[in-house]
């Protein structure tokens, strides 16, 4: 096994794999940037370097420079930052550092997204429908292809991931404007200016399947998760899923045994090693879509580890290091529901603006079958410079009606005093009857923040609370602390324009 | 004896708080007709650091908006508004032109220029932070009478960006 | 179902009951005693009423006042306190509120300790040797059953529980004081002093069978539990499991399916309905020997609840409601492993003197598998009026290596900064040989806190931290906070002579 | 420039801290010839508010005894003496005859008698508090020269509950 794994990544991420590495005894070397130096992933690791280079987590030359000095043999990309960089991942193998996900080759394949999804229908597999990739010049080329294709569409990165570099058009007017946009974020994000346009399918379900493959031609799946809900409409940037769950609800049986299927196949088209996830578009029809592999461990991978019980991060150390897959498709047992809910430094109450800063309070739920993924604690500063993903509550039940309960009651217990988080959409959101029936699809919409019902009287004891609340803050401060000091700039986010 | 309106989901209540409380963390007060007591924790707590009361016998883990214009509770949220029936004069709606970086971050694009005329609602620039685009938008109708920052320049919290002047003033 | 339950308990307990009862849409009224206002199971009930009573948790009378007062259907008594009440949940019946428990008559059975021994035996099962119980006029009688069975031996509560009234005494001369301070403390715990005395097995393992059962005559069980590790000597009174664990790793495949077996026909000598643990202890020579019968939720329940995803309170609520059995012994998977370790605010550096105060910071672990079941929070008082349990950390392991290292991973990252616990204690247990071997008894002592080695850079470099420490230590302060002034006196439990 | 030396496992080693931070929350240590850096969070913060710091590249969660009898890191727990070079006093080690309560709490059970000779370590009486039974014993060998309580007395913390005058006093 590996002597020494280098986490070139931050956050509850880092954190997720730091704990695996220490069930496993294996040192663990944290990197961080001066903002970052209270995160638990540098307090809980073994050793930590400040990562002082331009760029920061994408300057992969000076994180294999810190490797190599500081003897990592291995390195975890998490998700994210250099997680999808086969040229990364390929300087890796050169310096002898092995790095915790698909091999080079495997990432080479996938990189290029229109080839990819080339192959694979080359294979007899259903994708979306794609246009030409296209460099800055070739603007009128992409109106005619847009043409062929038809409105709405979406206009993404030929490098893609995260959501980045994605922008929806509903029709020609907006697409030189989605054109420049898409290709300006392309550019910063990926280092390079060509996207292509895909078809859009609306409604839709998002479905991925979690596969793990060894170097020795095993390939096994781990179920499906389906990510569908998302804070804003299709037109928005920040398309982030919200909740995510397994098994899908969208699926009937037939359905599912279906999709396993096809991902395998995918797989075995591109020699798929280690951990990935097929992902999928579903129509109202019930017809599949290939999208893309994501060749990583991905956000909500925690989904899978509650309903098969098995570590994936350990899964991918192992397989990195060539073992070969510790269990066969009929060890797999999918038991019960899980679900997530993902929490970020965002104000729900002003249009999602970010919102970084001091959290004075932080208070997890417990209790049975709840998981906490999170790099936050009580006293700790939430960075600007990073994504607003605190905080991940992951729930597992024996039905879903148990598992919707189950989350609902944690969201409840959670409390985060000090930024604004997503926590009060989110408490809104498994109650909207959509989550409820698991009727939703990428094109519900989140329900608005708004007065709730309550009871009569619950609301007259509301008002007196209100009544005292504000008396109380009439007097003189009394505490030594004064909180508003410690709290941060996040405050001020209400000054934003409306 | 504090006399204060509270609208919660658009029902106002009429609330007379004691100003000293009646026992160690317990305060009495009256909602129209009705004797509540509450007990709060801790009698040093300032107002911020308080996160629960007692009202009678219903516990609250409350979550208060700073500014009192919402507070959440039991995943629930709700629209607040507190008057001082003893205080006659409102505070002034400061609605100023200038836009200001409401976070710290960088700006990626800018829409507008010095002189420009926009509606109420218009892209003026985008300010990237966290990984997320967050446009600001023009705060009335009016002429754009400053461009303070370009694309690529990071800006602080506060940092006036771009003034505009509405129409008629 | 039930309309309200009341919850006469408090603390984690209280807060484990309250985490079902909302999953099942069920409301909840907590009750609290002044000192314990600030605790979880208050701020997260949907009423709490202040029990201003003498004997507080442990006047039934005033408790079922306020759940006829408030509309309360049911009650749940956690465990201690009324748990194992027989007057008590009888009087519940009598009132019509549902006691969540055995019914009154299987409770009235086994109060009466000896005779419940008696009954074991009769139907051919083997218990430990015992004497007649023993009012204070006895001691001469005592002396000569003590001499019949044989030194050493326990004197114990007529009543029992909770290893209070319980003295362990290693020769005849020890005997009339630990009869007298039995007597006293049985007195006072359960308002009755007769005693009785049992032969000591040394070594022995205390192992315990979760069992459920029906109305309708349904009884499965969920599997063992072992607790053989305890702080002190036996003669020690404070005698707690310190850690837990499932499956018991002292039992043999076929010891395991006789023990099985057992539990579930002494559950039927008593008609037993509801939760309960039937317990033994197994000798060297690996026989069992029945001892008692748990009616009520053990601490250490959310053991079985991960091997078997079985929620033990629902089963709890849904039985005590006349509901039938929700699972045959077929659908009872028992899968992993799961370990658990009692934090307690006791002071191991100062003779495990409790430590109550203010909770500067709480940090609680989290990730893969792991759970907690605590009532503090960051900036909350441990009240002294209590017992000192303040968390639970649980966690599961596909084997027990895995959830061993888990284990003592998630030590690792809890923070508990303020008062005293036993978590130094516990991260020292799980490495110990005995434990990392599954080869521990009750015998087996814990080991001593001392100087633990360490690589010598590291000894350097926490040198260094050390002078910096106290280097900080002597510049004036500078913060707001005198942190010392909120730390409350459990600071000065130094001073104890030594 | 601070002199010390810092007893940890049995070894002792000779630290020179600067007395300034060379950079923000950074300190500069000589030890044993070797200058090692160390970053310590937040540099308002008080010693008892330390929670970690980083020496070199290793980070270490530290639990601080406040009176630096012993630390915890990594579920490892280190004693610990420091001493100053600069500083020729020791502190006097107080250790007087007065058997104060180390905990509030109930006395259960008093063993001793006034004027009775007893053993270093004998029992004198039993604090009940957080459902435990805690024995108090003599400090050192000689006469109970006052017991104040009874059982079923409650007492305050540090409350002097016995006095015993040790042997040649």
């Amino acid at each position: 096994m590996f002597k020494k794994i280098l986490i070139a990544n931050r956050g509850e991420i880092a954190l997720r794999v730091m704990r695996t590495c220490r069930e496993m005894n294996i040192p663990t070397l944290a990197l961080y940037e001066a903002s970052d130096q209270g995160s638990l992933h540098v307090r809980l690791a073994d050793e930590c370097v400040l990562l002082d280079a331009p760029g920061g987590f994408m300057n992969g030359g000076a994180i294999l420079d810190i490797a190599r000095a500081h003897g990592a043999d291995a390195l975890h990309p998490g998700y994210g930052f250099l997680a999808e960089h086969a040229e990364f991942c390929r300087a890796c193998e050169n310096a002898g550092i092995t790095f915790i996900g698909p091999p080079a080759r495997v990432m080479e394949q996938l990189q290029p997204k229109i080839d990819a999804l080339e192959r694979v229908r080359a294979a007899g597999i259903a994708t979306t429908t794609f246009s030409m990739p296209c460099a800055d010049s070739d603007a009128p080329l992409m109106t005619a292809e847009a043409n062929a294709l038809g409105y709405p569409l979406l206009v993404k990165s030929c490098r893609g991931g995260r959501g980045r570099g994605e922008f929806f058009v509903a029709s020609a007017s907006e697409l030189p404007d989605a054109l420049a946009r898409a290709q300006q974020e392309a550019h910063a994000v990926y280092g390079d200016r060509r996207v292509f346009l895909e078809k859009a399918i609306l409604p839709a379900h998002q479905i991925g399947v979690q596969i793990l493959g060894d170097a020795h031609g095993n390939l096994i799946h781990l179920g499906e998760r389906e990510g569908s809900l998302m804070p804003g409409t299709q037109r928005e940037a920040s398309n982030q899923k919200l909740i995510e769950e397994t098994p899908a609800p969208s699926l009937t049986p037939k359905q599912r045994a279906r999709l396993w299927e096809l991902a395998l196949e995918i797989a075995r088209v591109f020699g798929y090693v280690n951990a990935g996830t097929i992902e999928f578009l579903m129509d109202d029809a019930g017809n599949f879509y290939f999208t893309e592999v994501k060749a990583r461990i991905q956000i909500e991978h925690p989904l899978t580890e509650l309903v098969t019980r098995v570590d994936l991060v350990r899964a991918q150390i192992e397989l990195a290091a060539g073992a070969p897959l510790a269990l066969k498709q009929a060890d797999v047992r999918l038991d019960g529901y899980a679900m997530q809910c993902r929490i970020n430094a965002q104000d729900p109450w002003n249009q999602m603006l970010p919102s970084p800063g001091y959290l004075r309070r932080v208070r997890l739920p417990g209790g049975p079958e709840v998981r906490i993924d999170t790099y936050v604690y009580s006293g700790c500063q939430v960075p600007a410079e990073y994504d607003s993903l605190i905080a991940k509550l992951i729930v597992w039940g024996a039905d879903r009606a148990q598992c919707r309960q189950r989350l609902e009651r944690a969201l409840g217990e959670f409390k985060l005093i000090g930024t604004a988080t997503t926590l009060p959409l989110l408490q809104r959101l498994v109650r909207d009857a959509a989550f409820v029936d698991g009727t939703y699809h990428t094109q519900t919409r989140v329900p608005q923040l708004e007065m709730d019902a309550e009871a009569p009287q619950t609301v007259r004891d509301l008002a007196a609370a209100v009544a005292l609340y504000h008396e109380r803050a009439q007097q003189p401060l009394r505490a030594a602390i004064p909180t508003r000091m410690l709290s941060g700039w996040h405050r001020a986010s209400r000054t934003l324009p409306e | 004896m504090t006399n204060l309106a509270v609208t919660l989901n658009e029902k106002t209540w009429y609330v007379n708080v004691d100003t000293a409380p009646v026992a160690e963390n317990t305060w009495t007060l009256q909602v129209e007709g009705e004797t509540l007591n509450v007990r709060v924790p801790f009698s040093n707590t300032t107002a911020e650091q308080i996160e629960w009361m007692i009202v009678n016998n219903h516990p609250f883990e409350i979550v208060f908006d700073p500014e009192l214009r919402w507070i959440q509770t039991r995943g629930r949220t709700h629209r607040v508004q507190v008057r001082d029936l003893d205080v006659t004069v409102a505070r002034p709606h400061s609605r100023d032109g200038r836009i200001k970086a409401p976070i710290p971050g960088q700006i990626t694009r800018v829409f507008v220029e010095a002189g420009q005329t926009i509606e109420a609602g218009a892209p003026i620039m985008i300010l990237e932070a966290m990984k997320m685009e967050n446009h600001l938008v023009a705060p009335v109708r009016g002429t754009v009478s400053s461009v303070n920052v370009a694309p690529g320049a990071r800006v602080n919290l506060n940092q006036v960006l771009a003034e505009v002047q509405a129409d008629g003033e």
